[in-house]
Order: C-alpha cells, then structure tokens, then sequence
C-alpha cells in the first residue's frame, strides 16, 4: 500500500488492516497527523484508492495503491477573473 | 462507438514534459476524418500574474497513472457525449516559463458549434477530475495553488 | 484603448492564397502579451461533404479591400467588446482540398472564458458580415453556396 | 463607378446619373436585368457603395465603388448540423 501527497509532503506511514475501509485509513491519519485529518474532512483533501476517488466505504486491499490528493490545479488560470488582479 | 479510436489513446491523451507543435497535434487530429468541418482549440500557457502577483515560473507535478486515466475518461465522455469525431489531450509537466504551453485541447467535428462545446467542456472537466498540481515561483516564493477549496 | 494594435493589423487580419501554420500564428498572438493565458483558437476546414453532397474541391472568391475591412471591423469590435488582448483572423481564398484549412481565428486572453466568448463570437460574425463566397465542385457539378437565404 | 458581382456573372453595365440614390441604380438593374432586381428586394443579393452595406436611400456619385453581393459564404460550413447529411 503506497500513499503519495503532492507538495513538498513526505510520503506517510500508516498501519492499516487489511480489508479496512477508508474511514479507517482517515482514522488512523487523523491519529498520526491531525492537520491532514482535518483537510480530509474539509475535503481540501481527497482520498483515492487505485486511482479513482473513494468514498468512506470503499474496502481498501493490502495491494491497493492508496493516495491523499490536495485540490488539483492543472490547466491554465482560471475561467473567469476573479483573482482580483484587475478591478 | 468510436472503436476506430481504441488503441490510438496514447497519441490522443498524454501527459509529458516536452513541449509540442499544435500544427503536429491538428494534423493528428485532421487526419482521423474527412467529415470534419470545424476544429476548436483551447491552448493554455503560463502567465506573468496569479491572483494579484507576479509569477516567473511555474511546476506542474501529476499523479502518474492516474492523470493519464482521468484524461482518457475526459476524451472517451466527449466522444461520446458531443458530436464530434475526435478529441485530443495534451497536458505538460515540470518546469515551464512564462508564455510556454500548458495544456491543449483540440476538438474535431463536422460542425463547429459541437467543438467549441466539446472543448470548453473538456478543459471545465480537467481541472476538475484530474490530479495535477502546480507550483507557481513568484517574488515572495514558492506556492502551490489552490483552484477550487 | 488597444492602440498598441493599430499599425500590425495587417499581421493579424489577412485574405491570403496561402495556407499559414498554427505554430507560427499563436507565437505571433502569444508575444503580444505576457498576461495571455488562455488561447482559443477556431480552424475551419475544408469538408468532403455539405448540405448531403460529397464534395472534391472548395474555392473562396473575396472581394478584394472589403473582405479585409469587414475582417478589421471585427477584430477592432473584438478587441473592445471582449475582455481579450489578442485576435487574429486568416481567411484563405482560391481552390483548397478537403481537408485543407480555409479560416482561422485566434483570441487570447488572461482567462478562457473570454477568449471562447470572443472566437465564437468572431466566426459567427465573419460569416455573418465579410462578402467571401464559397464554390463547391461535386458529382453534379459546381455550386455556389448560399450560406443564409 | 464599377460594379462586381460573385459568381460567373459578367460585370453590369448602367447609366445612372451622378448624385443619384441607391434606388435609381437598383431601378436601372431592374430595367436590364429583371432576375437580379428580384434578388435584390428579396435582400438574396445586397448593395455597397464603397465597401459598406448600402440602404435605399444613401446618395451615389461618379467616383464610388457600387457591387452587387449575392449571400455570403465564408467560413467552413454550417454552425449547426441544419444540412439533412446525417438524421
């Protein structure tokens, strides 16, 4: 089971039976690293397992490639301006 | 549907680091079909200012793998959801300067109303299902941008 | 306002014989400003079919001074109307094959939204306003095409 | 004052008086050219006078440049599938 986090995050460490659900992944995050437990539950973080989002339920395997995903931002700029860089 | 394009999505969806030529890119997607009519391109390329400052350089980083499926899924929905006979998806990543591509989306229909919606479709859909991240290097250092919280 | 732009219409609005090369046009849009972020770009192609017809062969007649007028009006009503930096038109004249390119038009902007609005906004008025007639040689024979009755 | 029209149409030859309106000079079409008057007041065909969209009533003189603009037809085929190509 590999997680990932973009950024300058390293990679975590987490003991998790196999067969849990990812509400026991969160959990056991929450208990080791609050703030990302809380990004998770403001959902500024989201949980993906073999690379598609999950939901609290999806049962995770010990083979499963388990990744925390911080708000994407490919593509260029925004849509429509409202960076307030011109009024 | 679009069974001619199973087995060419590598060259219709990618993500690398070198550059590309949207001449290349448009013949690519010209040449599936003599039916189309109309071509709707949307290029994306870094700018010198982000939400107020002045940017010199951005990163891009992506998920390896999963970016990819993301972006095959954007392709395959607007094939099948638009009328268009062609989709294509290119997204950089590493270091780009300031006027480089980013991202281009190209896509091919008979008419062109369908390609302006299916591109501007696919470029909203991007940036909202795939995981890419960026990294802008402005005077006050180095930030990763939030595009929706 | 965009005074910066009078003078080089002749670069950015053009009825050529010539085919142009999209790499080459965006580079000629993109250095105009560095803020540009979004690029959307519309390429009209030529079909092998139209109005249930198979067509081998397109040709453009203009009319030489007023096609190129409309097309400037355009882009000036553009420039002003939309929040762009950039637009160029090309519009190609005499014989072209299908699959061949006929017209381009290329707005940039800081945000896409905008260059969508404004390069769907300039192809619709191009049809609309610039006296270009279109000849299509098919099976039965060559016919104008009347575009809006 | 010369006179274009698209199409394998020969150039028209008219006598207008100088100073005279667009409506003298559709008039004097009508006279010869019965079939391109009708596809003027049925707006199939449009008048300019130096390169503008004329109306009925705009003044023309010796030096303008006068055509005859049947539909235009630039671009690349229809915005929408309106052809009946495809059901």
């Amino acid at each position: 089971m590999t997680k990932m986090m973009a950024g300058n995050q390293p990679a975590l460490s987490l003991n998790v039976a196999n067969g849990a659900k990812v509400k026991d992944v969160i959990a056991a995050i929450e208990a080791g690293y609050p703030h990302i437990g809380e990004l998770i539950h403001k959902k500024k973080v989201l949980v993906s397992v073999n690379q598609e989002i999950a939901h609290e339920d999806t049962i995770v395997h010990a083979s499963d490639e388990v990744a925390l995903l911080p708000p994407f931002a490919g593509g260029a700029g925004h849509p429509e301006s409202r960076e307030g860089d011109h009024a | 549907m679009n069974s001619a394009a199973a087995g060419s999505d590598d060259l219709f969806v990618r993500v690398q680091r070198e550059n590309f030529s949207l001449d290349q890119e448009l013949d690519r997607v010209r040449s599936r079909s003599t039916r189309i009519g109309g071509i709707a391109t949307f290029l994306g390329v870094a700018r010198d200012r982000s939400r107020g400052r002045d940017v010199d350089r951005i990163t891009f980083e992506h998920y390896e793998g999963m970016a990819q499926k993301k972006l095959r899924e954007i392709r395959e929905r607007a094939l099948q959801d638009f009328d268009i006979l062609e989709l294509l998806i290119i997204h950089r990543y590493g270091e780009i300067s300031i006027g480089e591509n980013i991202v281009l989306i190209i896509a091919g229909a008979e008419h062109r109303a369908e390609a302006f919606r299916a591109c501007q479709w696919a470029i909203d859909e991007l940036k909202q299902i795939t995981p890419i991240w960026k990294l802008e290097r402005t005077p006050d250092g180095e930030v990763w941008v939030e595009e929706h919280p």
